[in-house]
């Protein structure tokens, strides 16, 4: 008898942690096998979703609001996809990049258990279960974020901790307002409700907790350190999927309970500048590679909010179709990014942009692989990064907010600045008296980056197909 | 006539693809690289041919493919893309012969030949982009391909020329972003079409019609390299010689003079744009630019910098000859899109012989080089007698129409700018003659300073300097460019 | 009746041990004194709550169970008096010897 | 006033105050104590939700839901904890 | 208030306020560790009176009791980490860079704004509003459970639950992990006293978690209850010696601590490949497969939250128990 996809992706990777975690000496097999299966599983469920455009199960045979359905369209079978490939290819960098074993043997349990509670909470229609969902992520995430046993990578994970822990809490504290005036927590559920004071407190508890667990400026305070110093797969995963939860969850809430006023909209837009500047800033000032790159995290994660601020309260329903594919797109060039500049770190033995010059080997994979992903994360044509960045500014220019198109330029301008300065460090060669070196073979853990850095660049070409299947089953709440 | 709309993305592939293998050949393979290399460079000579008979035919050839809804990725061959793409496939292929032999034992060639390779591409997907936001994109990929090549050298001083480079490119990038969004939000297209799109928007609002052609020229005036945006180029010279010789001849420079026209003429429409009241500023620019390029130029004593202060007074010709509005003027500037290419190649390439062979970089160093590398000199020089517009030599042949069409526009400035311009040519490239012919320089043999000169390095600049010759004398025969180009200023004045 | 009444005064004797015990934890000097104190109304107290409920418990199983609360909450607080005395001391020494 | 009235203020003030600290406090195991006060706020709340003027029953949902808070809670409390006894090591060794 | 019990309410409540404040406020941490107990003790007697006796068992063995354990021994560990007693980190560590006072009244003062605008609101929500008390209610029946709160955490809502267990799952590995090759600071040794009451309480101890288990079908109780109190078997054993975690243990453990979730997500699955989906079990079969989940999620409860007290996963330490017995 077969099971149905959507259970399947829920359930492999479960399965798949637990495996990994009984039997330690063969996590990696297990790990990837699951990943394999579940990137399966979701191939099937797309096919249903194309079928159908939606596949709905109320779990235990109770409907909502009594009981939990799962429901996936366009959007989280998109998010659900980009979330497996993008694991998969990570998790083929890390079967090679992770050399110490006993990093290897937690490694897997924790990240089948971070696509779990991922996957679950694309597939979610319950904001309780969002919650555990969430703690799921916090709590595999934290584990990932201190894989590498520093000082400073447990600095940052127990800031990191603090911040999930009291993110969930705001969110919990919203769920409970939400039970006191509707008495039922599905979506279906906020979408009847009548906006009153009660369900205001909720949504600005639920959304400022997930601001905290996206870290929107200026609540991006833990993220940094915490995908800095985490070891080069977990940094990917941290940064490419993770933060994509919360945003994602923050994305679904606002088309149920649209915020009360254009000028919380306007305010999150503010924010997400906020986020391009500052973040900017700290990335061209970053000492080490990989903190660059997890400002630049910062800095995209704003550019993601000014695309949901952008066309105001009217046009939300386009916005939102920019924002995905800057999510999509960030995910994909982010983690080939880490990935990349953990590479770069391992040859070389330290990753202080300053002194890449002066190093007498050159990864050049690696560095190459690095550029292709800021390609897309500049935004330059034709990468996926690219065409999410024609559709906000699209929007913007057609609404005639030409503020988010000034704050979005000079995001790029500064991007083009920070990243340079570590291109520069890639090609100066003068600094070196003896031979360079270059080219230490083909790695495994090469390919995996620079298979997403390129499938970051050549989505862009796929970018009509993708949106046109993101808008199945109309998650964006526009019924024709 | 329409046919199957593959060639043109074929050519656009032989380059694309190519870069990818070359990146991966090992350093060492240098056989099998320079192999790939030619064989690429000239079956794209052959299949542009192919194409440009094809079209000369009437064959329409047209790609499409949607990126967003309504927002296609489009690739054309229209004559005006056979004109620019022919002269970068020839180009190329010298090139291509050239750079093998200059970067011999150089480090990095895998690095270098990929991006030359994908540089190259660029230049294919300019001209054959159907709409302003596939030129785009190409527009992108040139910046990109371009600065490792700019930096190829990997020293402080390359660096800081590539960052420069890649400042005034990319924010041009931007720029030209914000115009295409512009387009695209006003018009509901970006499609290129004789006579342009914007008639009806220019009606409507001629304010925001203005602005879109400002920014629009502004951005692509980056790599045109107009004044006052030019900063980039002189700085860029650090680049190896190959380099320097493509970015001016074809590459970047062109890119956005090629770009300037797409848009005057078939974004919005050479009367569209008469009726904006754009055109007379940008002439001014124009103009402008050719009298500071070639004052700047004589104030040069590196023979790199003062052609590269060339480059910028000689683009603006076509820039000037699109800006004149009137057919005869758009003749000439089409006709020095490839004359200019063809000419200031020659002279780059043998500035590098010069720098490679005797160690000669600047211009008062020259004193007896002529006698040393009689073959390298006997190029440069004609090259540079074309440049100051000597009949029968190519470069009279453009400035004659750009005169003619002055008149023809009624702008007998024009006369008095060419007239001037061709004596500040004389002024900063006679010198230079006269050193290498007349003047005894130091005992020097070949190599002495720098090392010997192969025919790689030594056929390609006498090669490009017989075409110099050839397009001039035979400026009318069948099939010359200047020849095509009154083809395509037929089409584009829809005569 | 007379149960009941029983019951209330054993209950509010129990209370008043409390009470005393609170006293003492917070008037006494030292925590030897404190525990002193805690421990040994706290003991009586409960005893006699548990003693008065066991009145009005309605069946033999209410009873028991009574009993076993009793039992077990003097067992652990036996223990932990004397794991409390027994850290203290250990303190104690270690700061003479400091 | 009913008692739901009452605690919910309650839980509300607990919140606040768990809040507070989580922003200010300065020490490690404050901050999760802080954090710990804030879960039972938010618990407190939802079980006045659940709760009805006595003789009714109360809504049992949200007390499955409290439940599952406290176990999600010293989950996580756990290994802040660890986090910090393992920083705390590692910081001791250095200072050795 | 014509309620007896509202001045009690208001004691009990101000109580609970004060000890909250409190536990922030001193600044021995072990004495705000012990007022965070009591706080929450109080809290779940609070929701006692609040008719939620399942919350308030949960809350005083799992939200207090387990995490009062927790504190006190990270609290130990603090102390001891130098391997002797030091008295000096009584009050917790300061950081480096020390908040600046303005920063921390302006954060104070803005979550008072917060909590204003909370208790409005809290205020203007309906009171007793609707819930789901009509569709448990109906839905009872089927559940094959005569409790409703457990009829929703294993039955309604038992996606929920299985993913609470997932989350405490990952707990264990994420502490196992974080802990790794790290030498516990010695623990004192409690004495023979102690070993009596060990000895003494063991039975109970387990006889009431079953107790609790069992109940909970019918009654106020349930796995998570039970798993606390059987968990406190496994603190009295470790602390007094009795079980002393040995590496070869680490396989043994690690199929407890999966024991529970692997059996729940494995039921889900089979009744889903039985043409139903997930979770839904055949009511007549419903009581056997609850109880049989409950029974041992308990164990892989009650073997987790020891284990998340025990920390680091038991490796192999020359030398151990000499080392601790000092």
């Amino acid at each position: 008898m077969m099971i149905d996809p959507l259970t399947l992706t829920l359930f492999i990777p479960l399965f798949g942690a637990i495996g990994a975690f009984v039997f330690p000496r063969v996590a990696s097999a297990i790990g990837l096998a699951s990943v394999l299966v579940t990137v399966g599983a979701v191939a099937a469920l797309a096919r249903d979703i194309l079928a159908q455009s939606e596949v709905t199960i109320a779990l235990g045979g109770w409907e909502p609001p009594l009981g939990i359905s799962l429901r996936a369209d366009g959007l989280s079978v998109a998010m659900l996809a980009m979330t497996g490939v993008v694991g998969l290819l990570v998790s083929i960098g890390a079967f090679d990049s992770l050399k110490d074993a006993r990093q290897r043997q937690y490694f897997w349990p924790l990240w089948l258990l971070l696509l779990t509670g991922m996957n679950g909470v694309y597939l979610s229609t319950d904001i309780f279960n969002l919650y555990v969902m969430i703690e799921v992520i916090a709590l595999a995430a934290v584990g990932l974020t201190v894989l590498s046993g520093t000082k400073a990578a447990l600095r940052a994970g127990l800031e990191y901790m603090y911040a999930s822990i009291l993110g969930a809490l705001l969110f919990l504290l919203g769920v409970g307002f939400v039970y006191l005036q509707i008495g039922r927590l599905d979506f279906a559920g906020l979408i009847a409700a009548e906006p009153t004071g009660a369900m205001s407190a909720a949504l600005a508890l639920m959304v400022v907790g997930l601001l905290l667990k996206t870290a929107l400026f200026p609540l991006h305070f833990w993220l940094p350190a915490a995908h800095a110093n985490a070891t080069a797969p977990a940094s990917a995963l941290l940064s490419g999927l993770v933060v994509k939860a919360a945003l994602y969850i923050f994305l679904r809430l606002t088309t149920y309970m649209p915020l009360p006023d254009e000028i919380l909209v306007t305010l999150v837009g503010a924010l997400g500048a906020g986020a391009v500047l500052w973040g900017g800033i700290q990335a061209f000032r970053a000492e080490r590679l990989k903190m660059l790159v997890a400002w630049s995290t910062v800095v995209q994660i704003g550019l993601i909010f000014i695309a949901f601020a952008r066309a105001g309260q009217v046009g939300l329903t386009e916005s939102w179709k920019a924002a995905a594919l800057l999510i999509l797109a960030h995910g994909v060039a982010k983690a080939a990014m880490f990935l990349s500049a953990g590479r770069i770190k391992d040859e070389i033995g330290h990753d202080i942009i300053r002194d890449l010059d002066r190093s007498e080997i050159r990864p050049t994979l690696a560095q190459f692989t690095f550029a292709l992903a800021a390609i897309s994360l500049i935004g330059l044509p034709p990468s996926l990064g690219f065409i999410g960045k024609w559709s906000l500014l699209e929007g913007a220019m057609a609404a005639g907010y030409w503020h988010w198109v000034v704050v979005t330029m000079i995001g790029t301008l500064m991007s083009v600045a920070y990243f340079s300065r570590v291109f520069a460090g890639f090609l100066r060669f003068d600094r070196m008296r003896g031979e360079i070196a270059e080219h230490k073979g083909w790695a495994l853990a090469d390919i995996a980056p620079l298979t997403l850095a390129i499938s970051a660049i050549s989505l862009g070409l796929m970018a009509a197909p993708i949106l046109s299947f993101i808008e199945l089953g109309y998650p964006f709440g526009a019924r024709p | 006539m329409t046919e199957t709309p593959f060639l043109p993305l074929i050519i656009l592939l032989t380059s694309l693809l190519a870069a990818p293998v070359l990146f991966a050949l090992p350093e060492s393979a240098a056989r099998l690289r320079t192999c790939i290399n030619l064989g690429v460079a000239s079956l794209k000579v052959a299949l542009v041919a192919w194409l440009g008979w094809k079209v000369g035919q009437g064959v329409i050839y047209d790609l499409r493919f949607t990126m967003l809804p309504g927002l296609e990725f489009k690739l054309q061959a229209d004559p005006l893309a056979i004109l620019f793409i022919s002269l970068s496939a020839i180009l190329w292929l010298i090139t291509t012969v050239y750079s093998v032999g200059y970067l011999e034992r150089g480090p990095h060639r895998a690095r270098f030949f990929g991006f030359f390779s994908l540089c190259v591409a660029a230049t294919v997907g300019i001209a054959m982009a159907g709409n302003l936001f596939t030129f785009l994109i190409f527009y992108e990929l040139l910046t990109l391909a371009t600065f490792p090549l700019v930096i190829h050298k990997g020293s402080a001083e390359a660096l800081r020329a590539g960052r420069i480079y890649l400042t005034y490119t990319l924010a041009g990038g931007l720029v030209l972003l914000l115009g295409t969004l512009g387009l695209w939000v006003l018009a509901g297209t970006t499609e290129f079409r004789p006579g342009g799109v914007l008639e009806a928007v220019a009606n409507e609002n001629r304010l925001a019609a203005q602005m879109l052609f400002v920014v629009l020229v502004g951005a692509l005036g980056v790599k045109a390299a107009l004044f006052p945006f030019h900063a980039w180029l002189p700085i860029a010279m650090v680049a190896p010689a190959p380099v320097s010789a493509l970015l001016h001849a074809v590459a970047v420079v062109k890119a956005g003079a090629f770009g300037i026209m797409r848009v005057v003429y078939e974004v919005f429409g050479i009367e569209t744009a008469q009726a904006l009241g754009m055109t007379a500023p940008l002439a001014a620019m124009a103009a402008i630019t050719i009298i500071f390029g070639s004052l700047k130029a004589i104030a040069q004593d590196d023979i790199k910098k003062r052609l590269a202060y060339s480059t910028v007074s000689q683009v603006s010709y076509i820039t000037l000859g699109v800006a004149l509005a009137s057919p005869i003027a758009a003749v000439g500037a089409l006709a020095h899109l490839i004359h200019q290419g063809l000419m200031k190649i020659t002279m780059f390439m043998a500035a590098g012989n010069l720098a490679e062979g005797l160690g000669v970089k600047r211009v008062s160093e020259m004193n007896g080089v002529g006698r040393d590398m009689p073959g390298t000199m006997l190029a440069f020089s004609a090259a540079a007698l074309a440049m100051i517009g000597l009949p029968p030599l190519a470069g009279f042949v453009s400035k004659w129409y750009l005169a003619q069409g002055g008149l023809d526009a009624g702008a007998s400035w024009v006369i008095a700018l060419l007239l001037g311009s061709s004596l500040l040519n004389a002024i900063y490239f006679l010198p230079m003659l006269h050193r290498a012919w007349f003047r005894d320089g130091p005992e020097r043999a070949e190599g002495s300073a720098g090392r010997h000169i192969g025919w790689m390095l030594a056929a390609p600049p006498i090669t490009t300097a017989l075409m110099v010759l050839v397009v001039g004398g035979f400026a009318n025969a069948p099939f010359s460019p200047l020849e095509w180009t009154r083809f395509v200023v037929a089409i584009e004045y829809q005569e | 009746m007379i149960l009941d009444l029983l019951a209330a005064i054993l209950i509010a004797s129990g209370a008043f041990f409390f009470v005393a015990g609170t006293v003492g934890l917070l008037r006494f000097p030292d925590l030897y004194c404190r525990l002193h104190a805690l421990t040994k109304a706290d003991g009586l107290g409960l005893a006699l709550i548990a003693m008065g409920l066991s009145l009005l418990a309605g069946s033999a199983a209410e009873i028991l169970r009574i009993i076993l609360i009793w039992f077990f909450v003097a067992l652990a607080s036996a223990t932990c008096s004397h794991l409390i005395a027994a850290h203290a001391r250990r303190v104690d020494r270690e700061r003479t010897d400091d | 006033m009913t008692p739901d009235l009452i605690y919910g203020v309650t839980g509300i003030a607990v919140f606040a105050i768990g809040l507070v600290g989580a922003l200010c406090a300065q020490d490690r195991l404050r901050r999760v104590l802080a954090l710990k006060l804030c879960s039972v706020g938010a618990g407190f709340l939802l079980v006045v939700g659940a709760w009805r003027v006595p003789p009714a029953s109360p809504d049992p949902v949200p007390h499955a839901l409290v439940i599952t808070g406290i176990v999600v809670m010293v989950s996580a409390t756990a290994v802040a904890l660890a986090l910090i006894r393992r920083l705390q090591s590692l910081e001791a060794e250095d200072d050795d | 208030m014509t309620d007896p019990f509202l001045l009690f309410d208001l004691l009990l409540a101000g109580a609970i306020i004060a000890l909250a404040a409190s536990t922030l406020a001193v600044r021995d941490l072990f004495a705000s560790i012990v007022l965070f107990i009591i706080f929450g003790l109080l809290s779940a007697l609070a929701w006692v009176r609040l008719s939620a006796p399942d919350v308030a068992l949960a809350e005083a063995a799992i939200g207090t009791g387990v995490t009062g354990a927790l504190l006190l021994k990270t609290l130990h560990h603090l102390r001891f980490v130098t391997g002797r007693l030091a008295l000096d980190t009584a009050t917790g560590f300061t950081p480096e860079h020390p908040v600046p006072p303005a920063v921390l009244w302006a954060n104070a003062a803005l979550c008072g704004l917060i909590t204003l605008g909370l208790a409005v609101a809290f205020l203007g929500a309906p009171q007793a509003g609707p819930g789901f008390d009509v569709l448990v209610a109906d839905a009872l029946p089927q559940s094959g459970v005569d409790h409703p709160v457990t009829a929703v955490l294993l039955n309604f809502r038992a996606y929920d639950t299985l993913m609470e267990v997932v989350v405490l799952l990952a707990a264990v590995i994420a502490v196992w992990q974080i802990e790794r090759g790290l030498t516990a600071a010695p623990a004192p040794s409690l004495g023979e006293v102690w070993q009596g009451f060990a000895r003494l309480s063991l039975p109970a101890i387990v006889i009431v978690g079953t107790y609790l288990l069992w109940k909970g079908a019918e009654a106020p109780g349930g796995a998570f209850q039970g798993g606390a109190v059987l968990a406190a078997v496994g603190l009295v054993l470790l602390l007094s010696r009795l079980y002393v975690p040995r590496p070869s243990h680490r396989a043994a453990a690690r199929w407890a601590f999966v024991l529970g979730t692997g059996a729940f997500a494995a039921v889900a699955l089979l009744v889903a490949s039985g043409g139903r989906v997930a979770f839904q079990y055949p009511i007549e079969h419903a009581k056997t497969l609850i109880l049989l989940i409950e029974g041992l999620v308990t164990i892989s409860i009650a073997v987790t939250l020891a284990a998340l007290f025990h920390g680091r996963e038991p490796v192999a330490i020359p030398n151990e128990r000499d080392r601790d017995d000092t």
